[in-house]
């Protein structure tokens, strides 16, 4: 399930594979591209309570070049649009994006008929592979993002998966 | 005395500190002409999160704008909260219930400490120290709950009605926050200033780096912790008292030397006075109903209406024209955030990149407020 | 060729064989294993500089101030000094050296730290602030 | 004479001709519908109701000369907004100033320009803060400032060719 987002390389080893997909998986390094009120919830997971290294990716890179994740924390607009799209080029593949927040996902609560400057939506610049609804989400819901994102990459899930209710 | 340098075109590069920027904390980019490690002009260049609130204010009704105000600065959420309904309560006539003034002033004074304590974290981030950030987020934490018990949400509150609040706090909060008061009380001496204010390093970085004279705040507008740490004692609490600030003494910090330093020890005293406020109004809670008696479809008088608020930043006003119908016709949102990054461009220049960003960290942008 | 020297060739070259396998490792390991297909590219700018998503202004090829240059000849004093040091460690457990070798070193370590001195003196590590002429 | 008349008597000097209205207008002069421009003059308001001490109605010309008094007095440029009234064809600009310490003193001063051919002197000679508001307001509105030192766009793309808070503006 989860390979169709990982791009095609020299050698192939199925088992090989498999082990650089679990090492991708759990050693996602985001990119620190903070824009607005997702930012805060996103240092937030950064924080000792939510603690977002128990995934192994606490490592928040500045440059693009260093990092396999952007989180999209915030909202894009048309002067950012070109910006986000050469960071998003400037990543080493293989590469994942995980759209935060409403804003990210769909222009959340600047989507009305008035929206003259909002991008609506980050899938219109660039594929997104894990979407976190929330405005802003809760860090527990990053982190269930990031578990989404592991899932997808190794294509089985690792961590227990919460049965809503109980 | 150093002689002005004449630099040839040649001499200089333009650099980018552009949107994504660790350092900037959002996406303002700095256009920064250099002359090696010195700064010889820096434009800051707005507008990368532009999202139209004025245009969106006029659009809905008054009601519909608070979720809005919540989003400008998100980490003082509930003093926007708390200025936008000063102004329509202005405006439509609005009486507050003794009870919910109290409410409003122990959560605005909450969430400042919470503001700051990012601040801290952010400023000490942008300094080298990533340690600091864990503790500050620690006793964060504990304020996001106590607010989140009240009014149910992590950061973007949308607590405060014409009128009143929405929902009362409980025995449980109470105790909770004086639980938090001691306890922030007990940390503050020990890890906030033996650990990090009196550190050398953290000195030798902010002492003397960005010096702003108090003229240059009044004749760029800078207020809040800027203009406090340039000798310049205005605080909208205090000069021009709204809601029941007048009934608790705390003072205000003011430090005359203008330098990084003197902007860090205005907010670290400023928690301090917080906490003097949210024990007092704990005390003398009254009793009695949160929720005034406000119309469903509120329709005030035309005319020009201004509230200021003093928020973790400065003075925000809220500058409302109603023209008599259900809509706002015209918001103006004076960010202080704005005004007090117009400085940056003179202050910053012959600063070597090093101290232009600790200045930068100091003066504590939070720039959706700025672009609104 | 006698057996002694040979064997010591032999050393060298593991060594310098693992020198190399440690640096171009890395590099043929990537080409193998990373993706060659790129597949996701928003705006065709994959190998355009890192300048926090801008477009880069102008070029950096200026003429740098001097003072960095100073710092490089600062480093060279002591850089120099450590090479002479290796070889007294080596000999250092030699039970017939006394304190009297001990200071010569010290005597030799001072000497060159006289370089560092004479720029401290000099003023290269001090950076004021500057004011420009308007152009 | 505290704060407030000392600015009111300062401000007096720009109207040499009209007598200052005895009677302070405050009731009136914030419920005025404010589609029709208020007579020139200034007038002290209720600052409980409207958050401002004085009102200053001027002309477009006469806004500098206003903001050198109130600089002069030691006040602080707190923002400036655009306000656009289509059906009475006018674009009105509203300048906040306060006092930076001791008592508080708002002062707003009203300026209306033709709606087609918006332009006023601009003010960021005598406070730099208000470069940026002017450009915000441009960028708003497409009120021109003449003699702004550099008058383009602050928060909208730089190529962006509309002006989005006037009030026949629809994406």
């Amino acid at each position: 399930m989860g390979e169709e987002n990982v791009p095609t390389s020299v050698v192939q080893f199925a088992q090989l594979d498999t082990l650089l997909n679990l090492c991708r998986a759990n050693s996602l390094w985001p990119m620190t591209f903070g824009l607005a009120c997702c930012a805060i919830e996103m240092m937030c997971t950064g924080g000792s309570r939510f603690d977002i290294s128990r995934f192994g990716a606490e490592v928040f890179r500045p440059s693009p070049r260093q990092s396999d994740v952007m989180i999209v924390a915030g909202t894009v607009n048309k002067k950012l649009e070109l910006a986000v799209r050469t960071l998003y080029d400037q990543m080493p593949e293989p590469k994942w994006v995980i759209a935060m927040g409403n804003c990210a996902i769909s222009g959340g609560p600047f989507k009305v008929k008035e929206n003259y400057n909002v991008i609506e939506g980050v899938d219109k610049l660039f594929p997104v592979d894990v979407y976190i609804p929330g405005c802003p989400p809760r860090p527990e819901a990053l982190l269930e993002g990031i578990m989404t994102l592991e899932e997808k990459i190794t294509g089985k899930r690792r961590w227990p998966r919460v049965q809503a209710g109980c | 005395m150093n002689v002005p340098v004449h630099l040839r075109p040649d001499e200089t590069f333009v650099l980018n500190l552009g949107p994504q920027h660790p350092a900037t904390h959002g996406v303002l980019r700095v256009k920064l002409t250099m002359d090696g490690e010195y700064i010889v002009q820096a434009e800051p260049v707005l507008g990368y999160i532009h999202r139209m609130h004025e245009k969106l204010a006029e659009a809905g009704t008054f009601a519909q704008f608070m979720p809005n105000t919540a989003r400008m600065d998100y980490l003082h959420a509930l003093a926007f909260n708390h200025g936008w309904a000063l102004v329509v309560e202005k405006a439509a006539g609005i009486e507050v219930p003794e009870r919910a003034e109290y409410i409003r002033v122990i959560t605005v004074e909450l969430n400042r400490i919470a503001s700051h304590l990012l601040w801290w974290a952010a400023f000490l981030l942008d300094l080298g120290g990533f340690t600091p950030l864990l503790y500050a987020f620690d006793d964060r934490e504990q304020i996001i709950d106590l607010l989140e018990r009240v009014t149910g949400s992590r950061l973007t509150y949308c607590y405060m009605r014409f009128g009143g609040v929405y929902n009362d706090i409980d025995d449980e909060f109470i105790t909770g926050t004086r639980a938090f008061i001691q306890r922030l009380r007990g940390r503050l001496p020990r890890i906030y200033h033996d650990l990090v204010t009196h550190n050398i390093i953290l000195i030798k970085r902010i002492k003397d780096i960005g010096f702003v004279s108090a003229e240059q705040c009044r004749r760029y507008g800078a207020t809040g912790p800027v203009a406090r740490g340039s000798g310049i004692s205005y605080d909208v609490r205090k000069n021009e008292p709204y809601s029941v600030y007048p009934e608790f003494d705390f003072d205000i910090p003011v430090f005359p030397e203008g330098d990084s330093m003197a902007r860090y020890m205005v907010r670290m005293h400023e928690i301090e006075q917080s906490l003097r406020i949210i024990e007092q109004a704990l005390d003398k809670l009254p009793g009695g109903p949160v929720m005034g008696k406000a119309p469903k479809m509120l329709k005030p008088e035309a005319g020009y209406y201004y509230s200021a608020v003093e928020t973790a930043r400065g003075s925000l006003g809220h500058r409302l024209v109603c023209d008599g119908g259900k809509n706002p016709y015209k918001l103006k949102l004076r960010s202080p955030t704005f005004s007090n990054l117009s400085l940056f461009g003179e202050v910053a220049e012959g600063m070597l990149l090093a101290d232009a960003l600790a200045f930068m960290g100091s003066l504590d942008l939070v720039i959706p407020e700025i672009d609104r | 060729m006698d057996q002694v020297v040979l064997t010591n060739i032999i050393y060298v070259a593991i060594f310098l064989a693992g020198a190399l396998a440690f640096g171009l490792g890395p590099i043929i390991i990537v080409y193998l294993l990373s993706p060659s297909s790129h597949t996701r590219q928003a705006a065709g700018r994959v190998d355009q500089l890192i300048e926090c998503g801008m477009e880069p202004i102008g070029s950096a090829w200026i003429r740098f101030g001097i003072v960095y240059y100073l710092y490089a000849l600062i480093f060279l004093a002591f850089d120099v000094d450590v090479l002479f040091l290796f070889p007294v460690a080596v000999a250092y457990n030699d039970p017939s050296l006394g304190a009297w070798d001990f200071v010569e070193i010290l005597i030799f370590v001072a000497i060159l730290s006289l370089a560092v001195v004479y720029a401290w003196r000099k003023g290269v590590f001090t950076w004021e602030k500057k004011t420009y002429q308007r152009p | 004479m505290d704060l407030t008349e000392t600015t009111r008597a300062a401000l007096a000097a720009l109207f040499p001709g009209a007598t200052a209205p005895a009677a302070p207008a405050t009731e009136d002069e914030t419920t005025s519908a404010a589609a029709e421009p208020a007579p020139l003059g200034v007038s002290v308001l209720d600052p409980a109701r409207a958050g401002t001490w004085l009102a200053v109605h001027c002309r477009p010309d006469q806004v500098v000369e206003a903001a050198r008094i109130l600089d002069g007095q030691g006040f602080f440029l707190e923002s400036i907004a655009g306000v656009d009234w289509p059906d009475s064809g006018q674009m009105e600009v509203l300048y906040d100033y306060n006092r930076l310490g001791g008592a508080t003193c708002r002062v707003l001063v009203h300026a209306r320009v033709a709606r087609d051919e918006p332009v006023l002197p601009t003010i960021s000679s005598v406070f730099p803060a208000a470069d940026w508001h002017e450009r915000e307001t441009f960028d708003f509105y497409g009120i021109r400032f003449e003699g702004h030192a550099n008058l383009i766009r602050i928060l909208l793309p730089e190529d962006a060719d509309f002006h989005p808070l006037r009030k026949d503006y629809l994406p």
